[in-house]
């Protein structure tokens, strides 16, 4: 079993880039196998320093037979990609299964929230809400319609959540200031938590009290924020 | 015995434990001597007998039907026909050759299988890892979520904050503004195109935001920005712009900027990295 | 841009098997964008029943470029996969395939009696293998390889039996008419003679030498095949 051949299947099935180093890994355990047989044994004795002729002969491969794809090493690691022409149809395949599942309540929530009194803390939000919203904010940002716009000026420096232009396209707003007006949201206090173990009473309310003046109006707050 | 033993675990029924014998007398299904076949037959089910195996009811039939052919060759000539004409031309032997030539090929048709199973094992599908432009952001997303989805949600977090709370009476009070609600209306008919007459209230969060949304409606329909159809009876109403109506800017005060005090709290979360400084607050305050 | 090398990238990009409708689904989507262009635009217009043909010459290309992979057509859906002798390289750096244990050889026997001759009926199934086939059906009904597929025109009208998509993939097969040897078995078995069989008299082997002429398809197939 030529070495290149080998190496084409494994880049073939590979998930991401493999550097040599990585490959000269898999042919190792696959020569750890029970059943190895002697062919997968015998690579396993290949030096990393023998694999990357393999794979530049298997790249000039690939760039003869000129087909839609070619095997290229983007720092180190190799990958088969598609050439580059192919990218409208491409870019249709990856829309058409990715479009995204509707956003649960959860999310719509913290959305709306976020929306409304951006930029904000996490803690805050939590605070609204009422329940932690870790995953929920995992999936806003995943699906790029929150992001991080700064820090607040507060213990700790906490990171301040907004919105994205992604979000407004998604809603079709031209902008917050198209937001359904909502001021009882605006308006609902956010009371620091009950007990803080670890923050001074009296300290704890004087950086909200400054913040206040950031987060009045949401539409502008966001370009100033920056930290 | 040992050899038997073996055997007859693997036998998966009379048709198989015969093509096993004929292939020991390596001939040809057609040409295979029955007589001699029946006979072996019997000699195997006499050695499970022996070695106390359990023998399928199957075997026992097939036994039977090898012992009646057998038979049927040992009688005279005219005998044999006057059997065959009372069974209408049904030769037991045929009809066990037939079987065991079909039976064969489907044997040989599951050895097939089984080396297509056990290559499928050694096949993976190539699974790229997603290409770069998968980011969403690339991606201009078809809303499958609209602004009345946000508005209701807005609403839920008002009411479980009221239940939490018990407070902020005044929260609760309608703050629906007609105009807004022409606003509102506008937007998603000239996102959508058209819109459900039963939509625009699905998500409506109480009477006054109902009663709110409606005039609105009739207040765009008498400005005849927007026209109401109903495809079918007992339907749903479809609303949509009118034709050739400009868009009239519906200008809603802008009441955006609360005068109620935010009183957002930093409190700590999971975002506070670091220790509590009481001096930093302060210098945050100034 | 030919038809064949969009799909082509297509099926390499693709994160899991596409079907002809799928493609043609893509085709159109990527002609919707924005900013498509002409060539992109041209082939939405391409319908279903022509990319069949162009995907069978893909393959072919495949296999004669003879390197690591193929592109295969899986119960209808197309999908590039690795060579099975470059399995134990593969599975080092994928992992151990997840599939159900291997078929018992009742299971296999059964099984290939029903991809063959479907539609049939259990009683029917018993009559060639010449043995019950009561826990095997369960085997195989549970793996989902075959199910009931309707009710045979006869006394009681008993369940009849097919194969599932699920057969397919489990064995790689494209199709039913992808079976091996699908042509002879599929043949209608073999009927009893038209006249009463004459015997040559006192010998037992006579009986079959006659039948073998009387019953031309059954005796060529296996002719020659000495078991």
């Amino acid at each position: 079993m030529e070495l290149k051949f080998v190496l084409e299947s494994l880049l073939f099935s590979a998930q991401k880039p493999l550097s040599a180093k990585e490959l000269r890994e898999v042919l190792v355990n696959a020569a750890d196998a029970e059943d190895a047989e002697a062919t997968v044994k015998s690579l396993a004795k290949i030096k990393e320093a023998e694999l990357t002729p393999a794979l530049e002969e298997l790249a000039r491969d690939h760039e003869s037979a000129a087909r839609t794809y070619r095997l290229v090493c983007v720092a180190g690691s190799w990958q088969f990609v598609t050439q580059p022409e192919y990218g409208p149809w491409v870019r249709a395949l990856v829309g058409v299964k990715a479009r995204p599942p509707r956003l649960s309540q959860p999310a719509l929530e913290t959305l709306a929230i976020i929306a409304y009194r951006q930029p904000l803390t996490r803690a805050e939000i939590e605070q609204i809400r009422g329940v932690s919203v870790d995953g929920v904010m995992q999936t806003l940002t995943e699906r790029g319609l929150v992001e991080s716009v700064g820090r607040a000026e507060a213990v700790g420096r906490p990171q301040t959540y907004g919105t994205t232009p992604m979000f407004l396209e998604y809603f079709g707003l031209r902008g917050l200031e198209d937001l359904p007006a909502a001021d009882e949201l605006r308006r609902i206090p956010a009371e620091k938590p009950p007990a803080p173990v670890t923050v001074d009473p009296g300290l704890a309310t004087a950086a909200p009290e400054e913040l206040k003046t950031q987060t009045e109006t949401p539409a502008q707050t966001t370009e100033g924020e920056k930290s | 015995m040992a050899e038997y033993k073996v055997q007859f675990e693997v036998f998966e029924g009379p048709l198989d434990l015969l093509l096993y014998l004929i292939k020991k007398e390596e001939v040809d299904i057609y040409e295979v001597n029955l007589t001699k076949l029946a006979t072996q037959f019997i000699e195997y089910i006499d050695t499970m007998r022996l070695l106390d195996l359990e023998i399928a009811g199957e075997f026992l039939v097939m036994a039977a039907t090898l012992m009646y052919i057998k038979s049927r060759e040992l009688l005279p000539v005219e005998q044999q026909a006057q059997v065959e004409g009372e069974e209408e031309g049904e030769d037991p032997r045929w009809e066990l050759i037939r079987q065991l030539v079909e039976y064969k090929k489907f044997k040989d048709a599951a050895a097939q299988l089984q080396a297509l199973e056990s290559r499928q094992e050694h096949v993976f599908p190539r699974i790229p890892g997603k290409p770069d432009f998968a980011e969403p952001a690339a991606e201009p997303v078809k809303p499958d979520v609209s602004i009345f989805d946000l508005l209701n949600a807005v609403n839920s977090v008002l009411k479980r904050f009221e239940q939490r709370e018990g407070q902020a009476r005044e929260i609760f009070e309608d703050k629906w503004s007609v105009s807004e609600k022409i606003e509102s209306v506008l937007k998603v008919i000239g996102e959508r195109g058209s819109v459900k007459f039963s939509d625009l209230f699905e998500n409506a969060a109480s009477r006054g935001e109902v009663v709110c949304t409606f005039l609105a409606l009739l207040e765009l329909i008498r400005l005849k920005q927007l026209v109401c159809a109903q495809p079918e009876a007992f339907g749903d109403i479809e609303i949509s712009r009118a034709v050739a109506a400009e868009p009239e800017t519906v200008t809603n005060e802008d009441e955006k900027t609360s005068n109620i005090e935010h009183r957002t709290s930093n409190a700590e979360g999971e975002d506070v990295d670091g220790p509590q400084s009481g001096a930093e607050l302060k210098e945050n305050a100034q």
